[in-house]
């Protein structure tokens, strides 16, 4: 099937999903951490779009109120906190050393392919569309998971996780129009109560260790010193 | 009605149990017998002395010792009432407990074969619980509560009782691991040895295992049945290779709780630690119901057995019997001692099972039988005997504090009655004759001597030798027992505490032992009366009995014919009576000839002392050179030099260490494999949280590449 | 229905009293009563459920049948026996200046919050609103974790926090494939409600539920404690105050595998292959194996029992993969006497570490003989963890093997050799804290153990017989859940 | 009528157990070239003895005292169960050799407890070699009953002598070796040479002396007797199941003379042997005794194997 076959609807959503997955791949390579907020807040604003181009075009009012949601979650109450902390732990300056960089984007890559392959079988019953924006959203939910393995920073773990949480939204948006609204006002407060305690745990982490470095974190094992 | 009995049986030992929970409540029972009192006051007058004397603070706890053992004494009495009955009546009783799965409740079923092991734990139990009280009393409540040790011996005999009447594989279980592990906490009562706990650890740990092998044979044969009861088991149609699985996990399990080499670690570090009563019972008779249950699987369950199996329990028995009284003849310490006996023993009783396996598969049941009753009293026999030793041990440990026998000697001055009993013991259990043990060892050799009728090459040749090693584990037996008697009680007392012993004065002890004494005597004269009973077991169980001779009547024993054997205790009893009685009158008729009493002969150096004695490794020693590879011995001696060029010797220490192969052979491997696993297993768990996300991530894609 | 909502209204009413009011003194009391009139909004629940069968609220949005009715009361019933327990513990824990008020009224509501994510998860018909709770639950105890502000608490709860929450979000993008696939056939507004998706599970597409069910089974599977993804819970359990343990051991863990069963019903359903049970048993054979075998190697006394959960919820997740009447009516009377004596043991450890002053398993000696009722508290709960009739835990433990036995005979070997390991693994490190001589200085504490005796007399109560109610209970969950009953 | 037989042969038995120790002594003592005592001679000192005044150490219990009746009793009952004179004897259906084996393991319990009574180092050492000898040389003598009694298949002396009988002269290989292992073990379990020396007092080689080197006056009597009237039943024992011609198979009085003559004559025979024995070995070393008796043992299960394997195959 051509893409220029399909409608404009859908080209949006295809371009958009792109887009989500660059950012996706973006993060993952980055270092600092005030660009991996900041990168992470665009993808934020591109899943805000594609909500309102959803809600616009199927006419589906609720989802307003989801976009509305993800802008002030995802794209400026977290970014905010996150930049809040790392500025004031001063942390803004330093590089993270990432080990085989080459390595884990070249896994990215294939984790992309891999998630076509497994959503494969769908194909028959549903339209490719579909396929295509599930299989970003689940190569996003796949590279958030890469993203916290491969960094090092709690604040790079949190962004890792609320990047899975865009996957996740991303593809209930585009796969199925929007979960029903009692489950998306209840996954916003999630959401947010776990931002909240993400900003008193760097607290506590932070007075514990006297770093943000999850590394830090082995006193609980089961290895033989 | 019979089955009430039975019933009445568990039901006390279990309210002995419950009762010894009273022991901390004499305050909430005061209070209650007031409150009783006070809401009427005329008719309960008379019954207030009584109450307010039982509940008075010094003999409250005597009252309630007395109370908890006066109930397992009637437990013990139903439970050979219970016995008895069900063995002349000859019936099959059945019934069903509204308990345990909705869809399977505790099916019971009392025949003869259940019937002969309530006998045994009855009359065990009954000796138990007149010796108890007694025993008991030295216990400080504070360290040792009557309240564990009560509660746990009722829960363990009732336990025992159960697995008696089970009739389907899962109230056999319950019971059977009720029994386990009340027994554990018995073990670990004194648990502040680090010798105790080790032993109760063992002991669970063994007992667990056992037991999953049993669940698991029962699980073999349920697969082929269509439900959980003996009955549905029964019916089950296995090939040869499962029955044979079966059987094996069947032998595993019940071997494991018998004590059969090389699984029988538990038993001499468990049976010793635990209060001497109850090692009487564990080693007497809760050895006995494994044998009960392997009996009960193999027979009566499978009921095709096959001759590997008898060979395979030939042969496991034989070592167990060798082994057993070879480690037990190294043992200083007289509990230890007894225990490793008891492996013997359950080796001799595997070995005529194994017998008569072999005879049922070849077709020939009358030989079965012959082995079978040859088994079965001498499990009787053991459970008598053994636990009058076991309740002996107890009161040489009560009255001299010590268990190891190098520390002993003299006895049988200080304790004459003690001493008697013991003896009677020792010589049952060393199979002399006139004495219980005798009989089913001659009944074992007689079932042995048949092999004449079987085909098969391997059979032929390998029960002869096993016939000849039986013979050396007797004469072993006899050995070690000879060593156990003569260094306990005869010659001089080793160490103070043996010097300062006097006879027990609790005659309930000796009245325990007595019982125990008199019926090992008696059985050993009247061998017909026990023979009578388990000639009906084995007529229910195998469809066979032995042909009764009715010529030879009660006063012979003619197990095959008389033409082929026959032993008549009684007339042999006579003769010795004679014999002994001619020649003491006719040298004692000279009065000249009075004895005189005179210093032990001194080879003229003068000052015999109690350390020239022979020591218990001094007697055995040359059984560990001719036996020595049957053990790992450790001797050392040290010598401390002095005096110019340091050549002479100022003190000599020896040390001996005589200890099990199959500690560092069986399991000390399986226990360093475990913690190398758990080693090699924990360092998944690194601590690092982002290897933990790999874990996550790397599963998440491992299930989806399997899925699709 | 009244019933449900009011006990989910109740502790909602208690998270927003013990905000405000949490550090009062007799504020362990006023838990307990919260706790005991949900216990009776859930009894009257089941009552209903029992005399009338399912109920579906109007608007759908809560189901109770069979399956979940009895989980309610479970819940209700060891939250108020663990509320009666940790009223002196908390009151002990702030003696010896360990808590502060802000952290008590932190526990106190958070308690009753939990509850009620964990009401929530199990009445709700929604599968969005269970992940939601289930989330909530996650949300409620990480602080608690973190109680003591510990490193190590602290690391324990922020590897909580990301485990389960990256573990959960899986969970949620099963939901979403669920999603997907039920929209495919019906309207979007109901498409999400369990009751909805099992009626028409025959024509859900089998693929994307399969792919869906891998998602879910390693969402919620974080939660359960199944190895590999189970990394966080010796740490969570351990390391917050002990009636959270025991409240996570014998609930959190239950009710995340309640969420896999349900959706194991609907992809059952839908594949008609065993795929689903395969996965579970796999899962459930390895976290069993691993964890009998990791118990060896514990120093904490709390990291030991939350290992030995693991070990449990294994056999339980094995049992209901095997499926089929039998294994399943054991799993669930696994899953009571689980929650039942392991919480049972969490309370008698918690004051055994406060008699010791320490959880360091080489530290706690003599138990029996410095308070005879906290020793043999634990070791006959441990008897009773290990499998030892009379307890209930033997009874379930016998049905999972027969139930082996009978479909899948040769894994049972490897089921034997797991309850071995994991039997000697418990009591290596028992054997000593409980027995032995009194340690010098070591005195009794204040604790109340009618908690831990109640549950050790149902779990006995069990273990003897099941009474006809309970099985009745059990086998109507059977057949609800495997389609046809055991008795 | 049998059991008044079997009364008076016991006492023929008892009676003639001394004479066949000092016949041997003699033939010993003559092979030696040493002048001879009388045969007689054990007589005299049985009498002397028991005209003592015993002695016993003050450290003995009763044991010490009731020990040697019961030795005694043990072994006479032991000797009413062997066929002397006559094949048919009510009492061996009273006990089997299973039973006389066992009382002679009832005698020896005795002694070795009686040897530790009087707490010295030699009655020690005495019971322990005894019960190391014994145990060993039990299953080997039980080996080599079991292939005479499987043969005959009976248990009962008196029944499998008769089969002896009956059978004719049969050239059984399991019988040559049960001899040999037979003689074996009765050199070992009745104190001869090379095994035990009867005649030693030095410490380290006693074993028997060893455990009644405390006895005296009649109590030492009764257990020389004894261990003379053992003698004599391993004698009849191996006479009369390997060579049992000449036994009296009725009740005549000429049956029964010719009898005891035979059986005389065959003892006397067999003292000749063992004397020979005695003067051309010496005492073998404590742990040499296991190589022996271990060969008693091969040579009893040889025995056994060979008539289960060349003579009743089936």
């Amino acid at each position: 099937m051509n893409i220029a076959e399909l409608d404009f609807y859908t080209q949006a959503i295809l371009s958009l999903a792109a887009l989500v997955g660059l950012t996706s791949f973006l993060m993952l390579g980055q270092g600092r951490l005030l660009r991996l907020i900041f990168v992470f807040a665009m993808q934020g604003f591109l899943l805000t779009l594609t909500t309102v181009l959803a809600a616009y075009s199927l006419n589906n009012h609720h989802l307003y109120i989801s976009a509305v949601l993800t802008l002030v979650l995802k794209v400026i109450f977290i970014p905010w906190m996150l930049r809040r902390q790392v500025l004031h732990m001063n942390m803004h300056r330093d590089i993270e050393a990432l080990n085989n960089k080459t390595t884990v984007m070249l896994g990215g890559a294939s984790l992309m392919v891999f998630s076509y392959y497994v959503l494969q079988p769908i194909v028959q019953s549903s339209p490719v569309v579909m396929l295509n924006a599930l299989a970003v959203s689940l190569s996003v939910v796949l590279l958030g998971m890469l993203l916290m393995i491969s960094h090092r920073q709690a604040v790079a773990h949190v962004v890792g996780f609320m990047s899975i949480e865009n996957g996740l939204f991303f593809a209930a948006i585009v796969a199925t129009n929007g979960m029903p609204m009692v489950v998306e006002l209840g996954v916003a407060f999630d959401v947010l109560v776990a931002a909240v305690l993400f900003g008193i745990f760097f607290l506590h982490i932070r007075t514990s260790i006297d770093s943000l470095d999850v590394d830090l974190l082995n006193k609980l094992n089961e290895v033989d010193k | 009605m019979i089955l009430v009995l039975a019933y009445c049986a568990v039901l006390l030992s279990f309210a002995s149990g419950v009762l010894a929970l009273l022991m901390h409540q004499r305050h909430n029972l005061l209070a209650l017998s007031r409150y009783w009192l006070k809401k009427s006051p005329e008719s309960n007058e008379k019954y207030q002395s009584v109450i307010d004397n039982s509940l008075e603070e010094k003999q409250f706890p005597i009252f309630l010792r007395q109370a908890v053992f006066v109930l397992l004494g009637f437990s013990g009495i139903f439970a050979v009432l219970a016995g008895m009955s069900v063995l002349t009546s000859k019936e099959i009783i059945t019934d069903q407990i509204s308990l345990g799965l909705p869809w399977l409740p505790w099916h019971v079923r009392f025949d003869s074969l259940s019937g002969f092991f309530f006998l045994i734990i009855g009359i065990a139990v009954s000796a138990v619980s007149l010796y108890g009280p007694g025993y008991v009393k030295s216990y400080d409540e504070n360290h040792h509560p009557f309240a564990a040790l009560g509660l746990f011996t009722g829960l363990f005999v009732s336990g025992m009782l159960l697995v008696l009447l089970a009739d389907d594989a899962f109230f056999f279980m319950i019971a059977w691991e009720l029994m386990s592990v009340a027994s554990y906490f018995l073990v670990a009562f004194q648990h502040e040895n680090p010798a105790n706990r080790r032993a109760a650890f063992i002991y669970l740990l063994m007992a667990e295992v056992g037991a999953l092998a049993i669940i698991l044979g029962f699980g073999v044969l349920a697969s082929f049945a269509t439900g959980f009861t003996f009955d549905e088991l029964r019916a089950a149609e296995l090939s040869s290779t499962w029955a044979s699985i079966a059987f094996v996990l069947a032998l595993t399990g019940f071997g494991m709780k018998a004590g059969i080499v090389p699984v029988h670690v538990w038993l001499p570090e468990a049976h010793p630690v635990a209060p001497s009563h109850i090692s009487a019972l564990m080693s007497g008779v809760m050895l006995k119901v494994a044998i009960y249950g392997l009996i009960r699987f193999c027979f009566d369950l499978i009921g095709e057995v096959h001759w590997q199996w008898g060979l395979v329990l030939l042969v496991l028995g034989t070592f167990s019997a060798l082994g057993g009284i070879l480690y037990a003849m190294m043992q200083p310490n007289l509990k230890r001692l007894l225990a490793y006996s008891s492996v013997e023993n359950v080796g001799i009783i595997f070995m005529v099972l194994g017998l008569s396996m072999i005879f049922m598969a070849n077709g020939h049941p009358q030989l079965a039988a012959l082995g079978f009753l040859a088994a079965l009293l001498h499990a009787f026999n053991h459970a008598l005997f053994k636990n009058l030793l076991f309740l002996g041990a107890g009161i040489i440990h009560h009255q001299t504090h010590e268990l190891n026998i190098d520390m002993m000697g003299g006895l049988i001055k200080r304790m004459p009655q003690t001493s008697m009993l013991f003896l009677v013991g020792c010589m049952s259990i060393s199979s002399l004759p006139l004495f219980n043990g005798f009989v089913s060892e001659w009944l074992a050799f007689q079932t042995a001597l048949q092999v004449d009728v079987l085909d098969n090459g391997v059979l032929r040749s390998l029960i002869p030798v096993a016939a000849a090693a039986l013979a050396l584990t007797a004469a072993l037996a006899a050995a070690c027992f000879v060593k156990v008697f003569g260094l306990i009680f005869l010659g001089q007392p080793r160490s103070h505490h043996s010097d300062k012993a006097h006879e027990i004065q609790d005659k309930g002890m000796l009245a325990g032992s007595m019982l125990l004494a008199g019926l090992c005597f008696l059985f050993g004269i009247f061998p017909g009366l026990i023979i009578t009973l388990i000639n009906g077991v084995a007529g229910q169980l195998l469809g066979e009995t032995l042909p009764n001779d009715a010529a030879l009547g009660w006063l012979w024993l003619a197990p095959v014919s008389a033409k082929q054997a026959s032993y008549a205790p009684p007339l042999v009893l006579i003769g010795a009576l004679i014999a002994a009685g001619v020649s003491f009158w006719y040298l004692r008729r000279n009065p000249s000839t009075v004895m005189r009493r005179a210093e032990t002969w001194d080879c003229g150096f003068g000052g015999l002392t109690s350390k020239m004695q022979y020591s218990s490794s001094a007697f055995t020693m040359p059984f560990r050179r001719i036996f020595a590879k049957v053990w790992m011995i450790d001797e050392q001696i040290d010598k401390d030099m002095q005096g110019a060029m340091n050549q002479d010797v100022a003190a000599v220490r020896y040390h001996l260490q005589v200890q099990d192969h199959s500690w560092p052979r069986l399991y000390q491997p399986i226990e360093r494999g475990v913690n190398n696993t758990a080693k090699v297993v924990g360092r998944i768990q690194t601590g690092n949280i982002r290897t933990y996300l790999g874990y996550s991530f790397a599963t998440l894609i491992l299930m989806l590449w399997v899925i699709s | 229905m009244i019933a449900a909502y009011l006990a989910l209204l109740i502790p909602f009413v208690g998270i927003l009293y013990f905000a405000l009011a949490g550090h009062k003194t007799d504020t362990g009391k006023q838990n307990v009563w919260f706790n005991s009139v949900s216990l009776l909004a859930t009894i009257w629940l089941a009552i209903n459920v029992l005399n009338q069968g399912t109920i579906v609220s109007s608007g759908k949005a809560f189901l109770i049948d069979p399956f979940n009715v009895y989980l309610i009361v479970l819940t209700a019933f060891v939250g108020l026996t663990t509320s009666i327990f940790s009223s002196p513990y908390m009151a002990h824990e702030k003696e010896i200046g360990k808590l502060n008020d802000t952290r008590l009224k932190l526990y106190y509501s958070m308690y009753q919050g939990f509850m009620l994510a964990m009401y929530l998860v199990l009445t709700t018909n929604n599968m969005g609103i269970m992940w939601v709770a289930m989330e909530g639950a996650t949300l409620a105890t990480v602080l608690l974790v973190s109680l003591y502000r510990t490193p190590e608490s602290i690391e324990a709860a922020w590897k909580y926090f990301i485990l389960c929450g990256v573990g959960i979000a899986q969970a949620l993008f099963g939901t979403i494939l669920l999603y997907y696939a039920a929209v495919q056939i019906g309207d979007g507004e109901n498409a999400l409600l369990w009751s909805v998706l099992y009626e028409n599970a025959e024509q859900l597409n089998p693929e994307v539920l399969e792919i869906a069910f891998v998602f879910l089974l390693i969402g919620y599977g974080t939660k359960i404690g199944l190895v590999p993804l189970h990394s966080w819970l010796p740490d969570a359990h351990s390391e917050g105050p002990t009636p959270m343990s025991a409240v996570l051991s014998g609930l959190l863990l239950n009710d995340a595998l309640y969420a896999v069963v349900r959706n194991k019903m609907l992809v059952d359903g839908a594949t008609h292959s065993h795929l689903a049970g395969y996965l579970m048993m796999g899962f459930g054979m390895l976290s069993f194996l691993v964890a009998a075998v990791l118990l060896h190697r514990q120093k904490d006394i709390k990291r030991l029992f939350s290992y030995s959960s693991i070990e449990h919820m294994g056999i339980m997740t094995f049992a209901f993969g095997i499926g089929g009447p039998l294994a399943t009516f054991a799993a669930l009377l696994h899953m009571t006497v689980h929650s039942l004596t392991k919480s049972a043991i969490f309370v008698t450890v918690g004051h055994a570490a406060q008699v010791a002053g320490t959880q360091s398993i080489d530290k706690i000696r003599g138990l029996i003989r410095t308070q005879p009722k906290i020793g043999w508290g634990l070791l006959i709960g441990t008897i009773s963890i290990a499998g030892f009739p009379p307890f209930g835990v033997f009874t379930s433990e016998f049905l999972v093997l027969l139930a082996t036995m009978h479909s899948y005979p040769w894994l049972t070997p490897l089921l034997l050799l797991g309850i071995g390991i994991a039997f000697a693994g418990l009591f290596r490190h028992i054997q000593p804290m409980v027995y032995g001589e009194k340690p010098e200085g070591q005195l009794p504490v204040k604790a109340n153990l009618w908690p831990v005796m109640i549950h050790l007399a149902l779990v006995l109560w069990m273990g003897l017989a099941i009474p006809g109610f309970l099985a009745n209970w059990f086998s109507q969950a059977t057949i609800l859940i495997s389609g046809s009953s055991p008795l | 009528m049998n059991w008044l037989l079997a009364v008076l042969q016991t006492m023929l038995f008892v009676a003639l157990a001394p004479l066949l120790a000092g016949w041997l002594k003699c033939c010993k003592c003559r092979l030696q070239n040493r002048k001879a005592p009388s045969i007689f001679q054990p007589y005299r000192d049985l009498l002397k003895l028991t005209n003592k005044q015993p002695v016993v150490a003050k450290q003995a219990s009763w044991i010490f005292l009731i020990a040697p009746y019961i030795i005694f009793s043990a072994t006479v009952l032991a000797a009413t169960v062997v066929p002397l004179i006559a094949v048919d004897l009510p009492t061996s259906a009273s006990a089997d050799v299973i039973v006389m084996v066992g009382f002679f393991a009832f005698a020896r319990f005795f002694l070795a407890l009686a040897g530790l009574d009087i707490g010295t180092a030699f009655g020690g050492m005495g019971s322990s070699r005894e019960m190391t000898i014994s145990s060993l040389a039990e299953p080997a003598m039980l080996m080599a009953i079991f292939t005479l009694t499987m043969a005959a298949s009976t248990t009962n002396l008196s029944f499998a002598i008769g089969h002896v009988l009956n059978e004719g002269f049969v050239l059984r290989p399991s019988f040559v070796f049960a001899l040999a292992a037979l003689i074996l073990v009765a050199i070992a379990e009745t104190g001869r040479i090379p095994v035990d020396n009867p005649a030693t007092h030095l410490e380290l080689t006693m074993i028997h002396e060893a455990m009644i080197l405390e006895y005296s006056g009649r109590h030492l009597a009764l257990i020389e007797w004894a261990s003379q009237v053992k003698l004599m039943l391993y004698g009849v024992l191996i006479a009369n199941i390997f060579f049992p011609w000449g036994i009296a198979e009725t009740l005549g009085a000429q049956a029964l003379g010719y009898g005891l003559l035979a059986i005389m004559g065959k003892l006397a025979l067999l003292a000749i042997f063992l004397a020979i024995v005695e003067t051309l070995f010496a005492k073998m070393r404590l742990f040499r005794v296991q190589e022996y008796l271990s060969f008693a043992y091969l040579l009893g299960l040889l025995g056994m194997l060979s008539h289960i394997i060349l003579e009743a195959s089936r």
